[in-house]
């Protein structure tokens, strides 16, 4: 019963952790806007936690530069199981028109497995709201695999 | 078989309690070359010290005798006492225990925690000193004995102050504490001197007969003079400098006693004269200096504290602060004050000592007490540190610990005698200790984190726990600390209630001696009931029980299926959270701590900063100003 | 006579504690130290004085109410204070040593690595 | 055979009503109450009211991961205790006319019993051995020092005033004062008290750190100080602490100043209880939530030291001269 419970639960109360891997800041801002009166994804039981050790989707904005690589792995490692890794943009999906550049070293699901990609340069809110409810419902299902 | 009957009668006790410790004192400095002979000699003289103040327990406390014993069976001739005294009341034995049980582990712990210094022997003798100082003060019933005692325990504390002269600070604390501390005694010799011309006596009893009837300016001269000198000795503001000093640089087994006992000497001359010699308690404006230094003492010396980076200074500062606790209360001048306060006193030792020697174990294991260099200890002493957070919640007065048994006194006689006396200002003192209690758990918070938790510091990774002996050294501390806090009932009952009601029998303490006791001022001490309820064990009961309960849910929802880092090298998953960075050493030192707190009052503790130059020049200024004051006070009101 | 003594007193004690406050020499801090036990002497041993009074060394069969005497006790105080006094000015002495072997100066000003 | 029947009615109280699971389901729904209130004065839809629990069932699920440098014990004893200590201190103020635990902490016990969640939270976050922690819990320890100064003068008035209607001068003891309360009417009612009250409602949201007074665990910017390394079922005890310390302060506030509502059945009287708590969180937990930013610490102390503060010194002045 109570494995039941906690699976449904987690399919309800999805915490955020933001991360920057090189972002022009148009998907941060999106991101943000995602949590305002308009658009609410609280209502979701979406919210901003401050620390990877909190949350359980991981969103990366970004085309993940070589700078950030290492940042960006070690952060995700922190976040503990089960987690989801959302990709916001089109940065981190394919490097956008930074693609090719000499310094960055993306696109992510090179170096980890990305569950759910949110493409747009920005995406719209409801696209990210939908990504998100996407990520909310694997996430679920990762809990039920565990033991 | 007489002869030893004669030689076994509790009435020789006192003396006995005294001479141990000077004939250990003698003999280790005549024989003490070998280790293993000084090592037994020491604790053969404490042992039997505390084991002779222990049997006084029932003749004193159970059946409230007061013994009054002269020595070499010279008494009283013509009407004037022209024998040394001894006179041992229940208050002289509450001080007598609390300073035998603290010597006594204070020894054990020494054993082990001097092993790696030079000059043993001179530790030893001077330690022997220093504790036979206060026994012989506490239990004296001769002004003039009473100050040959306080400038033999003065001088040896000034020594082993400077014991480890090589230490940071170490002779020029000694020299400060020795040029203050010898202004004190002269003061007392003075007040003496000035005493004897009036009343052609020196014995307690007899000057509490015959000075309260004859008061003139020169007994309130003397007054101010014993008050102010006994208050260099309790270290009470503007004193507090020196004992920080002293306490930075002494070992951490001698700060045990100079805190611990030294102080509560000091309190005790304040006690001897103002409620006994003077008798002038029953004044407004008596309770009103005793508790304005007081509550003055805790604040001050509590914001002092705050801004320390030392471990052991920082101690310090609390052990002046705690003692200001203890003068509030006993200056309230009720029956509940002063039980609270002597209960304070009792733990005050208890928790100090505790604390002291913690920082010891910290000093002798890492080699520095500063707050900046150190950190994350808990992972390499855990039992040093389960101890030191006993001694650091007792002290901050969380509940079920012992301070917050006496704390809890102390706020409910302040407040009552606010209501009593209808008296505002008491409501005050209620609100600054209740501050200071916040702010003395802030400043333990901060050793805690900057000593015990937080990271630990590369070079410190080697550092072992200490050894059993001064780990059984604070158990013992830890466990009276425990044990006072459970049964408060108990403590009040049998050492402090009986303590405090010595203090205002007058009449029976001058009659003991064989002198006409039926003129003395009596005080009142007024009855008292609680205002609140407070059940230690049965809360500690409910307490587990719940913890039982939640452990029980925790175990239940696999809570303590955590996932460790099993490889050497660490997981970066198992590294601390950087914001993404790589995981390195940083550590929030001792002096960052606080920063809203002491941006808001930057003024006064920059105030205080310049205040306490460091200057020997204004501790002697202040000494002196002191003594102006309090000279100007007690001759227009006593 | 005897109130000159009193005066003379007061007045050592109070110069003792004038040098300590105010001087910034630690040798002259120890000299006050000094004075000031000096004055305190004084006053004891000019409390126990009766003018015209004898030594206070009898046996019991000299000892009468017609016995007229200085007053021992305070003489016996002034040896103790006396001793005690020596005390602390060797103890000082030998620290005021230490002292200057460690901070190559006597000057309470330069002193003070203990402070706030 | 009666000592098994009164042992098992104490036991009741630890664990049904006031204690556990009363601080849990009434904790978790104030919390509940409270962002769903927070979301409809910013004109959002906000959280269903339920949300607390099903993070605490998810932060159940999860793995829980100390970090290398923590030590170990501490780290996962101090939620454990934290949460046994606010449940025993709900257990001593009293519902109304019900004390379970009648006779055995007065106010400055519950004062001091407050301290020990936020000891064990600091310690917690210190043995973590995070520098975020650091920052943290010198913050914590600083709005703890704010907060202690007003909630003492509140204490001090509320003793006095019930102390001097009693005769006895001061009372400390909250079954007294909650049964001076049911003869003369819920001390609210009494000008005095007023000035006090408002101080105290401006407590419980530093007490519980709550916004904006949640420097200590200011998310953005010390990624949530002491908690920074918790995860898991101990950070789910951490945020269940949390939601039954909102209770517990609102239901101290209750007792305190609105005492004498009871209706005399139990049930009813939890309800009333619960209602009330809702109510006194709604305007100084919610409500300040929603109309303002966050403080900087040294303005949380400023603030509390003398906007909240004086009004509770007044109080304690007017029940001092008897108003």
């Amino acid at each position: 019963m109570f494995k039941k419970l906690i699976e449904e639960s987690t399919g309800r109360s999805p915490w955020l952790f933001h991360i920057n891997a090189g972002s022009c800041n148009g998907c941060d801002i999106e991101l943000v806007s995602v949590l305002t009166p308009r658009y609410d994804a609280e209502r979701l039981g979406f919210k901003l936690a401050g620390s990877p050790r909190h949350a359980d989707i991981v969103v990366v904005t970004g085309p993940v530069t070589k700078q950030s690589l290492p940042r960006v792995l070690r952060t995700i490692s922190q976040v503990p199981e089960p987690r989801c890794i959302v990709t916001m943009g089109s940065c981190p999906q394919s490097g956008n028109v930074f693609r090719g550049s000499y310094s960055v070293a993306g696109p992510l699901s090179k170096y980890v497995p990305v569950d759910v990609d949110v493409a747009g340069c920005a995406p719209k809110p409801e696209a990210v709201i939908d990504g998100l409810a996407l990520a909310a419902k694997i996430l679920k299902e990762k809990r039920g695999r565990m033991k | 078989m007489n002869l030893l009957g004669n030689v076994l009668s509790y009435q020789h006790f006192p003396i006995y309690a005294i001479m141990v410790l000077f004939m250990g004192s003698f003999l280790i400095a005549a024989f003490g070359e070998n280790r293993r002979v000084r090592n037994i000699l020491a604790l053969l003289s404490i042992t039997a010290s505390l084991i002779f103040s222990l049997l006084l327990i029932n003749p004193v406390i159970l059946r409230g005798e007061i013994i009054g014993y002269w020595m070499g069976a010279r008494s009283i001739a013509g009407g004037y006492a022209i024998g040394i005294a001894l006179e041992v009341d229940a208050l002289s034995l509450f001080f007598a225990l609390l300073a035998a049980c603290a010597i006594f582990v204070s020894g054990v712990y020494s054993i082990q925690y001097m092993s790696r210094d030079d000059n043993e022997k001179e530790y030893y003798t001077l330690y022997l000193l220093l504790c036979g100082g206060v026994m012989g003060m506490v239990l004296s019933g001769d002004l003039f004995n009473m100050f040959i005692m306080v400038e033999i325990l003065t001088f040896a504390a000034v020594a082993l102050t400077a014991f480890r002269n090589t230490a940071r600070g170490a002779v020029e604390a000694a020299f400060k504490y020795l040029v203050v501390g010898c202004m004190g005694s002269t003061f007392i010799l003075v007040g003496t001197a000035m005493l004897y011309a009036q009343t052609h006596t020196l014995n307690l009893a007899q000057l509490a007969q015959l000075v309260p009837g004859n008061m003139n300016t020169a007994t309130k001269a003397a007054f101010a003079l014993l008050f102010v000198g006994f208050g260099t000795k309790a270290f009470i503001v503007p004193f507090h400098p020196l004992a920080a000093d002293a306490h930075g640089a002494a070992p951490a087994s001698v700060s045990v006693i100079i805190s611990g006992v030294l102080t509560k000497s000091g309190i005790y001359g304040i006690i001897r004269i103002t409620y006994f010699l003077f008798q002038s308690m029953g004044l407004g404006t008596m309770q009103f200096l005793l508790v304005f230094i007081g509550s003055v003492s805790m604040f001050v010396c509590v914001t002092m504290a705050l801004a320390q980076h030392d471990f052991k200074r920082l101690l310090a500062f609390h052990s002046i602060s705690q003692i200001g606790y203890v003068l509030t209360a006993v200056g309230l001048c009720t029956a509940l004050g002063l039980s609270a306060g002597l209960y304070h006193a009792i733990n005050h030792t208890l928790f100090k000592g505790l604390l002291f020697l913690a920082a010891g174990a910290v000093l002798h294991e890492t080699g520095t007490t500063d707050l900046n260099k150190l950190g994350g200890l808990a992972r390499k002493m855990p039992h040093t540190t389960v101890l030191f957070l006993i001694g650091a919640l007792s002290i901050s007065g969380v509940p079920p610990f012992n301070g917050f048994a006496s704390k809890w006194l102390i706020y409910q006689a302040t407040y009552q005698k606010a209501v009593e006396s209808g008296n505002i200002g008491f409501l005050l003192v209620t609100v600054i200790a209740l501050i200071t209690s916040v702010l003395t758990l802030a400043s333990f918070v901060k050793v805690s984190h900057s000593v015990f938790f937080g990271q630990l510091p590369p070079e410190l990774e080697k550092v072992k726990e200490v050894s059993w002996g001064m780990r059984f050294a604070m158990g013992i501390f830890a466990l009276l600390c425990i044990v006072t806090g459970l049964f408060p009932n108990l403590v009040t009952t049998y050492l402090t209630e009986p303590a405090a009601a010595a203090a205002f029998s007058v009449q029976r303490y001058i009659e003991a001696m064989g002198f006409d006791g039926s003129a003395a001022v009596e005080i009142l001490a007024g009855s008292f009931r609680y205002a609140g309820v407070w059940e230690p064990v049965s809360w500690l009961l409910v307490l587990c029980i719940a913890l039982l309960a939640v452990t029980i849910a925790a175990l239940a929802g696999r809570y303590d299926n955590v996932s460790l880092c099993r490889t050497a090298a660490g997981d970066s998953k198992y590294q601390l959270f950087y914001g993404g960075e790589e995981q390195s050493f940083s550590q929030l030192g001792g002096d960052d701590m606080f920063w809203g707190f002491k941006h808001n009052w930057r003024g006064y503790f920059s105030f205080m900063h310049r205040l306490h130059s460091g200057i020997v020049n204004d501790y002697a200024l202040w000494a002196v100003a002191d003594l102006a004051l309090v000279m100007l006070f007690s001759l227009i009101v006593l | 006579m005897i109130l000159l003594n009193y005066i003379a007193a007061f007045f050592l004690i109070a110069l003792g504690m004038y040098t300590i406050v105010t001087k910034y020499n630690l040798v002259k801090t120890v000299i006050g130290l000094s004075i000031a036990d000096y004055g305190v002497n004084l006053l004891l041993i000019s409390i126990g004085f009766n003018p015209g009074g004898t030594a206070p060394i009898f046996t019991w069969s000299e000892l009468d109410y017609n016995s007229f005497f200085v007053d021992p006790v305070p003489q016996a105080l002034t040896l103790t204070s006396i001793v005690i006094g020596a005390c602390v000015t060797a103890m000082s002495l030998a620290l005021v040593i230490k002292l200057e072997e460690q901070y190559g100066t006597i000057d309470t000003r330069k002193i003070r690595r203990l402070r706030g | 055979m009666t000592v098994i029947l009164e042992a098992l009615r104490y036991l009741g109280y630890v664990l049904v009503f006031p204690g556990f699971l009363f601080c849990f389901l009434a904790g978790m729904l104030l919390c509940g109450i409270d962002r769903k209130l927070v979301a409809k004065m910013q004109k959002r839809v906000g959280p269903p009211i339920l949300q607390p629990f099903y993070d605490f069932f998810k932060l159940c699920g999860k793995e829980t991961i100390v970090p290398a440098a923590a030590e170990r014990i501490s780290f996962m004893l101090a939620p454990l205790l934290g949460l046994a200590a606010l449940v025993v201190i709900q257990l001593f103020i009293p519902v109304f006319s019900f004390t379970a635990f009648y006779g055995m902490a007065d106010i400055i016990v519950i004062l001091y019993l407050l301290l020990i969640p936020a000891i064990s939270i600091i310690m917690g976050g210190a043995a973590s051995g995070s520098p975020y922690a650091g920052v943290g819990l010198s913050r914590e320890m600083v709005t703890i020092i704010s907060c202690e100064l007003p909630l003492v003068l509140v204490l001090l008035a509320v003793a006095k005033t019930v102390g001097s209607a009693m005769g006895t001068g001061l009372c400390f003891s909250l079954s007294d004062i909650a049964e001076y309360q049911e003869i003369n009417g819920s001390l609210i009612t009494r000008i005095s008290m007023l000035p006090a009250a408002a101080a105290m409602l401006l407590v419980i949201p530093g007490e519980t750190g709550s916004h904006p007074f949640d420097t200590a665990e200011a998310e953005t910017e010390i990624c949530e100080g002491l908690l920074a390394e918790y995860s898991g079922a101990a950070l789910g005890v951490f945020k269940l602490s949390h939601a039954v310390k909102m209770l517990t302060l609102s239901s101290l506030f209750a007792a305190l100043f609105l005492g004498g509502l009871g209706t005399g059945i139990l049930v009813l009287d939890a309800l009333l209880l619960f209602l009330l708590c809702a109510g006194i969180t709604a305007v100084s937990i919610s409500l300040v939530h929603a109309v303002t930013a966050r403080l900087k610490i040294e303005q949380i102390f400023k603030f509390y030291w003398t906007v909240v503060s004086l009004p509770a010194l007044l109080s304690l002045v007017l029940a001092w001269y008897g108003l």
